[in-house]
């Protein structure tokens, strides 16, 4: 079986051979056992190296974890069509911003129709005892932005960055 | 000895009491808000009743909800545990008024430490040295402006109330005071109801390092050693070691010394811990007196070999030491860190929510002191510590070892942890070679945030690439979450056999 | 410094050696069976290799395929653990082969120790007192009878080749001889691939002491103070504690230089244990040595302070001894029991699955040494230990406390585990008072198995009823165990919801 | 809500009022929560006394374990049926016994047709390198017992007792 993928924003072309318990990652080919220890944790042995993999989903993609290394990877599946998975490359284009965690919007720090930087304050958010700045994770226009004094659910949208 | 004891707080401390009480063959009796009914403290402990809603101010901080819990389960004592009422003296005295023992010193003497400025009257009686600077609350900015300029910039302005680094700020320069000045003060009345500060010199890199004392109501006041915990971030200590790596068996004589002079003259009992500055010419200066358990007292444990919870429960009990200052021993080095629910990477957000899955570390010389389980939501109404992880070993660079070791061991889905960053803390040089200050971390942070990965990036790709695409085409994944069998299988083999009903003819399902 | 180690082995005790290396910098390689690669000896290690199929025989015990594996991943040293292959001359004669260190004695010292007649030949010259008997392996039935008759019965008949009981029968007069002759010689040959026994004269009530020692290749042979491993089940060590509740100061001296003697005569390198038996006079017998690691070695690290896994690695690499008799202390006291997958109440029948639910205990003076995890099977091929729980306190009673505290936190669903059993043990007067010795624990059984409940009866079953009930009821359930949410909620609130929607007119799903 | 139970061998009734947290067995009245830790595993207050309580389905019922004790509970439910949830409380009668983990049938010590002793010893089983004896769990006739040499799988039926 063979397929493209990208991780942290590089590509990969992977091939693999279970038969054989080949894996072959952009020519480099390697004796590859992999078995699943609970759900999305996983005991790799590569050419005999041993690995603790976690891997979950997160935004259309995976974020998968080695060591205290992590890594964002997004699998292009032609399969995956069929079976209605999400195969989705979205890493530019519009971003949507949720709260980590239940809170209260204690300011704000822009406007809505602002042009905004990467790294730019958008609003702090009080969790916890603890005051927290939420910054733009793109250059781009603030399209919406939630109101100072209320108060947010985890997960819903603070900010939407296009 | 005490027959139950009321433990008034949660999270892991509770669970270090009650651990505490069932070695000893005393009940424990737990309380919780309704944030907390399935927190570890209330499943460990003997008995457990509700305080309240999940609002500290309406349950854990309720005196007079704790007296009726105390009253109902039929306490002989109570456990303050840190933080929350541990340090009000309102608490013992409701005590006394109720007939329980309190697990801690005297009220009168609370009062006295718990007020800097009249500990600091109290330190100049016993002869203990003080950073230069004022003894009292400063009335007004033009006072602070007064005084800093006599003393000399840098400074230090205080809550007289403070603890933790909240109504603390560092003042370099004249032009600065004016807005440290109205940052500190409102911090101040806004964590603690008392906006009053007071000012001293800052001293440039000092450490901070603190004597354990233990004192009966017999008139017996030891020291048990000294720990550094000059790992600090924004005041809060986050990493904790005894011995210091700096210190001499002569500044530990002296410091220990002076802590004792100082608990006597204020006629302390119970465990207490009194902190100091110390320059890199080992001169020490007094800075406060925490009258109650500390949050890092499993690492003198780990080198004296004393239970100091169970020390406290039979000093409260009347009993005397059971050892005088030349029986107690220091053996080998430990360490500790706090793990919290926080995202390091992301300013240290925190990051409560449900534990997905829990792998404690453990094996020779680790100690995990935790408040938490698989399954368990962390709340967000308290502190987001999830414990301390411990460990000892012949010396400090065995003891760091094998926290490393626990550290890489330990695992947690659900929620973010800060246990990666302490990996990289241990492994800086700076930090093996034991060249610490109190703002070493604050400096350091970026550097460590930024880079300092322990896995090398090529094989963790690798790794990461095969899991992940493992886990995108498992198409057992969704049975195998049901719990259906659990019988762990080599997913390669199960991808196999995938693939093999892939290649045959047979239609899809 | 050594480099690279191949463990030789698998379970908690692979876990160990992988830690050791982990904290000094060592690479560690596994290896692991088809039935184990999920193992947890093969996440933590930082390299793995497949020796072949599940049985014993067709992997671990392969000595050609822990070569190749060891070659494969470029290994300096290997480390053979215990069990297996660890008493096995031929595995350090092939490391010797290959070039590769092996981390125990010499072939030569292991084989000489391994033969009971000759390590008698040899405590013999080295004036190590014995039990009265035979040193040579007896022909027959008849000779044995005729010696049997000489030393005066009770007897005990002994595989030459043994270990852990396995072909070893007690005689108490000569009419039992015949059968014991044939089930000691059957069990041997089984066991060993040895049929020859000897025989030696049997001690009423007597405990079992043992001595651990280290030696480098520089002529420094140091003794760690002793272990009392009395609390046996057929002659298996269950319970074993630092120091004996029997010792004295005299007592350890005698015994640790007699084990040092010993070790010197017989060239011996490296970690190793010299047992006795100890009578109520306080006489000492010697019984074998075990040339490799013991199960029961952390108690020893726990009231030494020493990491002996890293000083056997330092030892094999050339290392001096960095100490000497004199600066070995002994502090406090450590206990271990060993956890079993079994059901003791189902004559100790075997009880390997998978393990659905699995905390494991901590907090002060706690170690577990284990090699399992939520979600793992318990192979079927292998010896049932799940691990070891440890236990260390000021003295006997409080590491005594301790270990029964962490026995009842310890919680494990999907198998069954002896832990119960413990807190028992831990329980009974004369454990307490330390009246041991090594049938102690066979008489005791029976009792121990049928009362000695801990738990309330009335209470339990009340809580029990509420547990039991609201499982029954609960709609909520498979939801839940699908992972949905994960949110802990009280299950008497939701019932009560449940409650509310059966009275409201809805038709029924 | 009302109901009866059996706990080993001893008959419950047991009433409980959710709304005002209390449960009442036997006529005893106790203030009682109980909150869910995971699948199976209950954390009970009565009285304020904290237990941690398992459940597991067994035999038709419930196995019960709080603290050292263990406990065989039935709950009568009319409801049950409704569920087609099982509320058997067949006690006695035909007793299967099952291979408790894979292994080897060593030895027969019984024949079938035999009458049989509760405690009796009907076969011994190897596995994990020990020796087991399996025992009649009631007196009774043996209608059937695996073959000795046989090899068999955990669940299995070993004998049958009637």
């Amino acid at each position: 079986m063979k397929l493209d993928l990208r991780i942290n924003g590089a590509k990969r072309s992977v091939e693999f051979d279970t038969a054989r318990r080949e894996v072959t990652i952009d020519g480099r080919k390697m004796v590859a056992d992999a078995a699943e220890i609970s759900s999305g944790a996983y005991s790799i042995l590569l050419d005999g190296q041993s690995f603790e993999v976690s891997v979950e989903a997160s935004g259309g993609g995976l974020l998968v974890r080695a060591g205290d290394r992590e890594f964002q990877m997004q699998i292009f599946d032609p399969r995956s069509w069929r079976r209605g998975r999400s195969g989705s490359i979205e890493l530019e284009g519009r971003q949507e911003i949720v709260a980590p965690m239940p809170g209260k919007i204690v300011r704000v720090l822009a406007t809505p129709g602002e042009k905004v930087e990467a790294g730019q304050g958008l609003l702090v958010i009080e969790a916890m005892k603890m005051q927290n700045e939420i910054r733009s994770p793109k250059s781009g226009t603030l399209e919406r932005l939630a109101r100072e004094g209320n108060t947010v659910r985890a997960g819903e949208i603070l900010a939407v960055v296009t | 000895m005490l027959k139950k004891i009321l433990i008034a707080n949660r999270g892991e401390i509770a669970v270090r009491i009650a651990r505490a009480c069932r070695e000893l063959g005393v009940r424990s009796v737990a309380v919780y808000s309704d944030a907390d009914r399935a927190s570890l403290h209330v499943r460990v402990a003997d008995e457990a009743y509700a305080v309240g809603p999940a609002p500290s101010r309406e349950s854990y901080l309720r005196i007079d909800k704790l007296m009726d819990a105390a009253r109902r389960a039929g306490c002989d004592a109570l456990h303050p545990g840190y933080g929350f009422l541990a340090e009000n003296p309102e608490l013992p005295r409701a005590c006394a008024a109720n007939g329980i023992a309190f697990i801690g010193p005297s009220p009168e003497a609370m009062e006295l430490l718990g007020s800097k400025t009249a500990a600091r009257q109290l330190a100049a009686r016993a002869g203990v040295p003080m950073v230069p600077g004022v003894q009292d609350p400063i009335e007004n900015l033009q006072d602070a402006e007064r005084i800093a300029r006599e003393l000399g910039y840098p400074v230090l302005l205080k809550a007289v109330a403070g603890g933790g680094g909240k109504g603390m700020r560092l003042v370099n320069a004249a032009g600065e005071m004016p807005a440290a000045w109205r940052d500190a003060s409102s911090e101040a009345l806004n964590a603690f109801g008392d906006g009053r500060v007071y000012l001293e010199r800052y001293l440039d890199r000092p450490r901070h390092i603190e004597i354990q004392i233990l004192a009966d109501h017999h008139g017996n006041t030891v020291y048990l050693g000294e720990r550094e915990c000059s790992v600090q971030r924004r005041h809060q200590k986050v990493i904790e070691e005894s011995p210091s790596p700096f210190m001499t068996p002569e500044l530990r004589r002296s410091m220990g010394e002076a802590a004792v002079r100082l608990a006597r003259e204020a006629r302390y009992t119970n465990a207490g811990t009194v902190e100091f500055l110390v320059d890199a010419d080992r001169n020490f200066y007094f800075l406060e007196v925490n009258t109650r358990l500390q949050v890092e007292h499993p690492v003198t444990e780990m080198v004296t070999g004393l239970d100091l919870v169970k020390l406290q429960i039979r000093i409260a009990g009347g009993e005397s030491l059971p050892f005088a200052q030349e029986n107690i021993v220091l053996r080998g080095h430990a360490i500790e860190c706090r793990l919290y629910a926080e995202d390091p990477v992301n300013n240290f957000f925190p990051s409560p929510g449900t534990i997905v899955s829990y792998r404690a570390p453990s094996g020779p010389g680790i100690r995990l002191d935790d408040g938490v389980y698989p399954g368990f939501t962390v709340p967000t109404e308290y502190d987001p510590m999830l414990g301390k992880l411990i460990a000892a070993g012949q010396d400090r660079a065995e003891a760091v070892a094998r926290l490393e070791r626990a550290l890489e061991e330990f695992s947690i889905t659900g929620i973010k942890t800060n246990a990666q960053l302490f990996v990289r803390i241990l492994r800086d040089p700076e930090f093996v070679r034991g060249e610490l200050f109190t703002r070493w971390l604050d400096e350091r942070l970026p550097q460590l945030i930024a880079g300092g990965y322990t896995t090398e990036e090529g094989a963790a790709e690798d790794a990461a690439i095969l899991a992940g695409m493992l886990h995108h085409f498992s198409a057992a994944r969704a049975d195998h979450a049901n719990g259906a069998d659990g019988q762990t299988q080599s997913a390669w083999k199960r991808d196999a056999r995938r693939e093999q009903l892939d290649r045959s003819p047979q239609p899809r399902r």
